[in-house]
């Protein structure tokens, strides 16, 4: 019981950690249409910068949170400025690949910027242990998941309602028409890569603390395709279940069997996309001839 | 060439390194150690009058890309290579021995010392599985019963030494329980394991991986409260781990053949007096710094060898020197590397050490698998 | 099409149905044979290696094309099926002690069935769901590859000895040029019958489902059959690619088949241009070229910017994105659309329309 | 008159004028809460041109994809008449029904769009060529002879439209009128046994309209080819079938020759209003 | 403004030289950089007017719209000479925001509407430029018929009521000139009927300008003031409605009239090539 217990929790966390790196993915997909093979290393940039204002410039920790964010969001900018604009209108599958060299990038300027070498962070979420039904729980793990909690509702609450996030679904339905609104579909862009950024910071931060912060974490963009896809490609709340059952079901396959948690996510995918082809919470697409 | 000794032709040596891939956090001090050493011994006039040229190149640590480097550097004349991961130098073995070009890694693993099956890979520390050795026969000796559980990198790096371990505990008549659990790569923690191994009855973790997943375990360890005491192998037994792990790293264990410049050996002087020319800080390098340095010096003392011996460098005479140098001795930092043409297997003894106050101490010097 | 060509008239189907017309066509095709028919006299060894590295890629980019650019199903498994391809070929001649070229072709026939077996979610999924689901085959065949001991001998990876035909071995060195022959034959077979399967009802049925699925089955296209057809013959040119690695690396391992390779590959054929396989090989060798390209470039700045010189690999690999990126920026059609582009220039140049 | 040479037939039905050959009995269709169609009931007879009309949502092309396989209703039978006997549609993958000759275009066009006019002429043909992979990898053989062979039938209907001019251009950069036409002419090509139109005149000027009722005339008078027909312009309807189904809400109002549908008074309310009587 | 509630549009005299609200001059249009597709393209759109623009399929109608809204760019088009001049100001290379915000709205071919949102998310996405200011009830008063719809997915509607909601949202951002392209395209007759009847009463009650694309020349004249007929890319016949009515080719062409005035039956058309004069 209590082992359940610890792999519920920490799958949770790790389902928390993921469904946030997973709703950029949602957000820049809901937007634009396209795959962002660079949510995990908008998450590592997100991490560094962090660091970079709590650690380096020696901020408080709520003024570098906000000084993070706001660097998120002018990266965000920056990208849709420079290497999105030009490809408004064009097929998807142009910008996925330039999503893929963007990954380089970005990776490989944080190397040159903070070397190769895990770097030390100060503990920002609480340190101690509390006990639940008889299993030792780390208190980060659990600040982690209310975080998440928090900043997801926020999101869903923003897309169903604000003016901005019908937009942002409409410039996904269809581009051209969107335009003829007035809706400048490049600011949309813009929009969802600087929410795509602030999410993967925050997650980057949440990361670095329960773990570490190095060059590493870029790797985990890779681990959320299962979480967006599970839950729905386009699908805000649909990240905080995908997130929850990938988190869990890994944690559990890691608590039986060591090597099975890599595969064992996916195969839980695949069962349930054929059942449900646009995942969980997708929206299926509207085919009428 | 840069004037003076035109006449004596530049000794070309590739170095296949990470820099910027997965395990760059450890592959760049060690490559700067190499070239380090290089730099060095050119500076003092070289080997016999030849400069040597270090080839060195970022292969990100991935496998495809370390072909395509290995072919390049022996399109530029290379007469040896210095490598790097496990998976790697699997990959290259059978070039190397088709192209006859002596080859040293930082893959420590078994199957490269035998120089039947692998005659131009050379092997300059203990085994991978001679340091899990070493790490059975300490356990054994403080509790003779304990549960074992070895957490190793998900690939040839990490399995390398699992199979010797097993056999070895058999061979030995040791009573340990053994269990291995592949780490899978960038997770953010390993309770899932680590339940395991707790199921298992574990009183020892050995953990085969680099110095960030093993920091993890160690956090781990210490938010459950668990009864363990991690053993690191080569690989995370080094400065790095300390640190990340920070307080969760004390009164753990670690089997490193190389010592670190934390704990002061003759062997370390040359470096030291190195770093302080230029300005390096030995100590922020640490000892993957040191342990290039002397990977490296090996490599050298095997071509001078061959020169000495007045041999043409050719691959096969510099194997040859390599076999036939004397022990080559490195001041205490590592024991002394000897080859011969039967054994490829450099070394056999590592150190002990506990962290304690966030630094090594050593525990017990030099000691080599039971007989 | 080549009919746009002025001044070309057809007086039968046959005629018409030929892939040059224009004496410019065929001169290109005369001097695309010579360049390859004289390349490894003019490279070293290294550089061949490279060339004959950029064939294996060819190859599986050219598979790959087929399945996302023709038939509209974006994969992203090409690592495993290049696995299945590599491990059962070195399996067959290693194991089973069976010629070399039998063993390929058995590795091929081995990747497309498992190829149409791992199409099947397409029956269901489409367009980014599928590709993710994609990644689930990858996953699912290496760790079949990596945890199933028989495979490897519990070793992970698997020596490959160097290639015997009909008791003739490969000498060592004359490795690279030897090699070239046999990778740049089968790269241009592989681009000569892809390039056919789209001349016939087959391959246009393949491309009437990435066009319109719904359309094509009311035209009386059998969508499972198609897709998984396409599945399979993609599949069998990628196993053909990973058979050809096995035995040119003479060692098989898992690392090598990540979901970076698959990803690698996908930017082979959108830099080179989705839907053409003359774009899968421009893409093939642009991906493969640039890094050791840029390696040159950075050898050529150590020397004369030493203060980079500690920066150099993380500028590369910088280097490496940006260059994708930049060139994404300039032609998100691909260097294939490029290539016309500069053809139709010259065409009809002065005249702009 | 005018008088064609037909080389290939294009009628791929045996019956005989006027025998039933496709007979829709009792569909119904919902969407959720939605009624489609409500059991609907209609027979359309071998050299007829039928036309289905109705207001928007009526169902009209609902029925079509019935038809065709593309949804599957809930109730009813959709049985073709071949030489062989009747089969029910109902059930059947679009594909199979295609196969059995029921050819059709679609409302918002719905070509392949990066294929050039003839391709997409010749995936008309695609049911009646072989797939092989062998020969297709070879293409010199039976690959090679196959494409000639269609490709002589293909521009027969090449002809007939007059889309000579388009042949090799990709069909997403035509004008919406051509690519109406190559939308029946792909359909042409499958030498049908009843060519399902929906909405092909839809969005042409009068000219365009004209001579693609001369197109569609043609293919029925001189062919043979039996045409159901969902059109909104009640002058090409009224001008050009021989019976009218109407529908309403899903549900069959009307039923019969031009002339007395037009003067129906459920039809004016429901359909036509006043003004375009 | 147009005080010309209930007289016949067709009546009235052109207003040449008034007040010029949309003046496109001799606008070039090329695609993929070498479709050229509008060759000298001009036209006027007074103020408080409704211009019809007739053309057959590929005359390049829907694209001088969509160089008037500025969405070339997304096709690989561009204007490449020529201007595009709206209320005085030149917006040849404006974004296609700020031409909404100006105050122009385009119906687009083939409806176009946001599938996956809800009718009334459709309007608030039409309304986006307008923020706070946004006037829903306005439009459903207008079209009572959407009002009821409000919440169902667009993607499901028929396509009359796609249609209602097209112009509703384009209605949304409150403009001061609506482009309409085909809008009668695919309805049924009543429908038709309600369409034309909505676009005039856009013109007399909301004294909106609209530029009307469309193929029902019939109805298109009769509910506007002055038309064009384009072929190939530029106009080749200009004129008032009831001019362009009477013009014989227009008559034969896009009326569908015979040589004796009444209408042709389409079983009598035989196969021809079109002999028009002004080619
Ligand atoms: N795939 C679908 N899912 C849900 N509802 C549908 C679907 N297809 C059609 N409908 C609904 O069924 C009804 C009939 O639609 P259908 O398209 O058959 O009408 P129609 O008579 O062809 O109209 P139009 O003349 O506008 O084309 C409509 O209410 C439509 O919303
Ligand atoms: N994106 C594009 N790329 C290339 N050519 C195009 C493109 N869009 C339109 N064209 C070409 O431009 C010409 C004019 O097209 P346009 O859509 O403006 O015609 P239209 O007058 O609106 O016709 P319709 O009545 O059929 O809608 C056509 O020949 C068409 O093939
Ligand atoms: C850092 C280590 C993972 C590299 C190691 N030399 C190996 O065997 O791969
Ligand atoms: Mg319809
Ligand atoms: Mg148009």
């Amino acid at each position: 019981m209590s082992q359940f217990v610890q792999l519920t929790v920490y799958g949770l966390a790790n389902g928390a950690v993921l469904a946030l790196a997973a709703l950029g993915f949602v957000l820049i997909y809901k937007a634009t249409s396209v795959i962002n093979f660079a949510q995990g290393e908008l998450l590592l940039v997100g991490a560094y910068l962090f660091y970079t204002a709590f650690v380096l410039l020696r901020l408080p920790l709520a003024v570098a949170v906000l000084v993070g964010v706001a660097a998120a969001v002018v990266l965000g900018v920056a990208i849709e400025r420079v290497v999105l604009r030009p490809l408004v209108g064009e097929d998807p599958i142009a910008v996925i690949m330039v999503t893929i060299g963007l990954a380089a990038v970005l990776k490989a300027v944080v190397t040159m910027f903070f070397g190769t070498t895990p770097r030390e962070m100060p503990k920002v979420l609480p340190a101690g242990t509390v006990t639940i039904a008889g299993a030792t729980v780390p208190l980060d793990r659990l600040v982690a998941v209310a975080v998440a909690v928090v900043v997801l509702a926020a999101f869903t609450v923003f897309f169903r309602w604000s003016r901005h996030g019908i937009a942002m679904r409409a410039v996904a339905d269809d581009q051209q028409a969107a335009l003829v609104q007035g809706i400048s579909v490049r600011r949309i862009f813009a929009l969802a890569w600087a929410f795509a950024a602030v999410s993967a910071l925050i997650a980057g931060i949440l990361l670095a603390d329960i773990a570490e912060l190095s060059q590493n974490l870029g790797s985990f963009g890779l681990v959320v395709f299962p979480v967006v896809i599970l839950g729905g490609l386009d699908s805000v709340p649909g990240t905080i279940i995908g997130g929850a059952v990938i988190g869990l079901v890994s944690q559990y396959a890691e608590g039986v069997s060591a090597g099975a948690s890599q595969v064992v996510p996916y195969v839980v995918l695949v069962l349930i996309l054929l059942l449900r082809p646009y995942g969980l919470f997708g929206q299926p697409r509207i085919e009428r001839v | 060439d840069d004037g003076g000794n035109d006449d004596k032709k530049d000794i070309v040596v590739g170095v296949i390194a990470d820099l910027t891939g997965a395990t760059a956090d450890v592959g760049k001090p060690y490559n700067e150690g190499m070239l380090a050493y290089v730099d060095n011994l050119n500076a003092k006039g070289g080997v016999d009058g030849h400069k040597i040229k270090a080839l060195s190149e970022d292969y990100q640590y991935k496998v495809p890309t370390a072909e395509e480097k290995y072919k390049k550097f022996v399109a530029e004349g290379a007469v040896a290579i210095q490598g790097w991961g496990t998976g790697d130098s699997e990959a290259l073995r059978s070039k190397v021995k088709d192209d006859e070009l002596p080859f040293m890694s930082a893959s420590y693993a078994e199957v490269l010392t035998d120089p039947k099956q692998s005659p131009y890979n050379f092997v300059v520390a203990p085994t991978y599985s001679d340091q899990l050795r070493v790490a059975i026969d300490h356990i054994a000796a403080q509790d003779p019963a304990a549960q074992l559980a070895v957490l190793h990198h998900d690939s040839p790096f990490g399995t390398a030494p699992l199979a010797d371990a097993e056999k070895w505990i058999k061979d030995k008549g040791y009573r340990l329980g053994f269990k291995a659990y592949p780490m899978k790569a960038g997770a953010t923690d390993h309770v899932g394991i680590l339940q395991q191994a707790k199921a298992q009855g574990a009183k020892y973790v050995v953990i085969q991986n680099v110095s960030s997943p093993a920091a993890v375990v160690a956090k781990d360890i210490a938010a459950q409260k668990l009864d363990m005491k991690i053993v690191c192998l080569n690989w995370c037994a080094d400065e790095l781990f300390i640190k990340i792990a920070g307080p969760a790293a004390e009164g753990h264990l670690m089997v490193q053949p190389f010592a670190p410049p934390g704990i002061t050996k003759p062997g370390h002087q040359a470096v030291r007096d190195y770093c302080q020319s230029k300005g390096i800080d030995l100590d922020a390098k640490g000892l993957h710094f040191v342990q290039g340095w002397y990977t490296m010096h090996a490599m050298v003392k095997g071509i001078e060898k061959t020169l000495a011996d007045g041999k043409d460098l050719t691959g096969p005479n510099i194997r040859a020197g390599l076999e036939t140098m004397p022990a080559v001795d490195t001041g205490g930092v590592i024991a002394p590397i000897k080859f011969s043409a039967d054994s490829h297997r450099g070394a056999t003894a590592s150190n002990v050490y506990r962290v304690s106050g966030g630094k090594f101490t050593e525990v017990t010097a030099a000691v080599a698998p039971k007989a | 099409m080549a009919a746009t060509a002025a001044g070309v008239f057809h007086t039968s189907y046959a005629s018409e149905l030929r892939l040059r017309h224009t004496s410019a066509e065929r001169l290109r095709l005369v001097l695309v044979v010579a360049g390859l028919l004289t390349l490894p006299w003019l490279v070293n060894p290294y550089w061949l290696g490279i060339v004959n590295t950029i064939g294996i890629a060819a190859i599986g980019a050219v598979g790959l094309n087929i399945l996302v650019g023709f038939t509209g199903q974006i994969s992203l498994g090409q690592g495993g099926f290049l696995a299945v391809g590599a491990f059962t070929s070195a399996l067959l001649a290693q194991r089973a002690g069976l010629p070399v070229p039998l063993a390929m072709l058995a590795a091929v026939a081995m990747t497309a069935a498992v190829g149409a077996f791992f199409g099947l979610p397409a029956l269901r999924l489409k367009g980014l769901y599928l590709a993710i689901a994609t990644i689930a085959s990858q996953e699912i065949i290496i760790f079949v590859v990596r945890r199933w001991g028989w495979l490897t001998g519990g070793q992970g990876f698997l020596d490959v000895e160097r290639l015997t035909i009909f008791g003739w071995r490969v000498p060592r060195t004359s490795f690279e040029f030897v090699w070239y022959w046999i990778i740049v034959g089968l790269a241009v077979l592989a681009v000569v019958t892809a390039r056919n399967i789209f001349r016939t009802a087959l391959g246009r049925s393949f491309m009437a489902v990435r066009d319109h699925d719904i359309a094509a089955s009311a035209i009386g296209v059998d969508l499972t059959r198609t897709k998984l057809f396409a599945f399979a013959v993609s599949s069998g040119y990628v196993g053909l690619a990973g058979a050809l690695t096995a035995h040119y690396t003479q060692t098989v391992t898992w690392e090598r088949f990540t979901i970076d390779i698959s990803i690698q590959y996908l930017a082979m054929i959108i830099v080179g241009g989705l839907g053409s396989i003359a774009g899968a090989v421009y893409g093939a060798a642009f991906i493969m070229l640039l890094p050791p390209l840029l390696a040159e470039l950075a050898d050529a700045l150590r020397t004369r910017v030493p203060l980079l010189a500690d920066q150099l690999p993380a500028v590369q690999a910088a280097a490496f994105g940006l260059v994708i990126v930049l060139f994404l920026l300039f032609e998100p059609r691909g260097l294939d659309r490029i290539w016309r582009r500069a053809k139709d220039y010259v065409r009809f140049w002065p005249f702009r329309y | 008159m005018i008088t064609r040479e037909y080389r290939f037939p294009l009628n791929g039905s045996l019956l005989e004028p006027g025998q039933p050959l496709l007979t829709v009995s009792d569909v119904g269709l919902r969407f959720g809460g939605v009624q489609a169609l409500d059991g609907i009931a209609l027979t359309v007879r071998q050299g007829e041109i039928h036309a289905v009309i109705g207001p928007n949502g009526a169902g009209k092309s609902s029925l079509l994809n019935c038809v065709s396989g593309l949804y599957r209703p809930q109730r009813g039978t959709i049985r073709l008449s071949r030489a062989d006997g009747e089969v029910d549609l109902v059930g059947r993958r679009p594909h199979q029904i295609a196969r059995l000759g029921l050819a059709r275009s679609f409302q918002n066009i719905e070509l392949f769009k990066h294929l050039t006019v003839l391709e997409n002429l010749m995936l008309g043909r695609h049911h009646r060529m072989s797939h092989a992979l062998l020969p297709a990898l070879v293409w010199f053989g039976p690959a090679r002879r196959q494409e000639i062979e269609h490709r002589a039938m293909v521009e027969e209907v090449i002809d007939l439209l007059e889309l000579q001019v388009v042949r090799h251009q990709p069909v997403g950069a035509l004008s919406y009128g051509y690519a109406k036409r190559v939308e029946l002419g792909r359909a042409l090509c499958m030498q049908p046994a009843v060519l399902l139109l929906d909405e092909p005149m839809a969005g042409m000027n009068a000219e365009e309209k004209e001579s693609l009722a001369r197109y569609v005339l043609d293919v029925n008078e001189l062919a043979g080819v039996s045409v159901v027909l969902i059109e909104h312009d009640m002058d090409v309807v009224m001008d050009i079938s021989h019976t009218v189904t109407v529908l309403d809400f899903g549900r069959l109002i009307a039923d019969g020759p031009p002339a007395q549908v037009r003067s129906d008074p459920a039809v004016i309310s429901a359909y036509l209003g006043e003004a375009d009587r | 403004m147009t005080s010309g509630r209930g007289t016949p549009m067709s009546d009235r005299e052109p207003a040449v030289g008034t007040d010029k609200l949309l003046t496109v001059d001799n606008v070039e249009v090329i695609y993929d950089e070498v479709i050229l597709v509008l060759r000298g393209m001009s036209l006027v759109v007074p103020r408080g007017e409704v211009v019809a623009l007739l053309g057959s399929n590929g005359a390049g109608k829907s694209t001088t719209l969509k160089a008037i809204t500025g969405l070339l760019p997304t096709e690989h088009g561009a204007v490449t000479d020529g201007t595009v001049t709206f209320d005085g100001a030149d917006i040849t290379r404006a974004e296609p925001a700020e031409r909404v915000r100006r105050g122009i709205a385009l119906v687009m071919e083939g409806r176009r509407v946001f599938e996956h949102l809800t009718v009334h998310e459709n309007l608030v996405a039409g309304a986006y430029t307008r923020g706070v200011a946004a006037d829903f009830d306005r439009v459903y008063g207008f079209l009572p018929r959407l009002a009821g719809l409000r919440g169902r997915v667009a993607g499901y509607l028929s396509g009359g009521e796609q249609q209602m909601l097209a112009i509703g949202r384009a209605l949304m951002s409150d403009p001061r000139l609506l482009l309409l392209d085909e809008p009668s395209l695919g309805l049924a007759p009543l429908l038709v009927d309600e369409m034309f009847d909505i676009v005039r009463r856009l013109n007399t009650d909301l004294g909106l300008t609209a530029l009307l694309v469309e193929q029902n020349a019939r109805r298109a004249l009769a509910v506007a003031h002055r038309g064009y007929v384009m072929e190939s890319g530029r106009i080749v016949l200009a004129g008032t409605a009831a001019d362009l009515a009477d013009n014989p080719d227009v008559k034969e062409f896009y009326l569908g009239l015979g040589e004796a005035g009444g209408r042709r039956s389409y079983r009598d058309v035989k196969h021809y090539k079109r002999r028009k004069r002004w080619l």
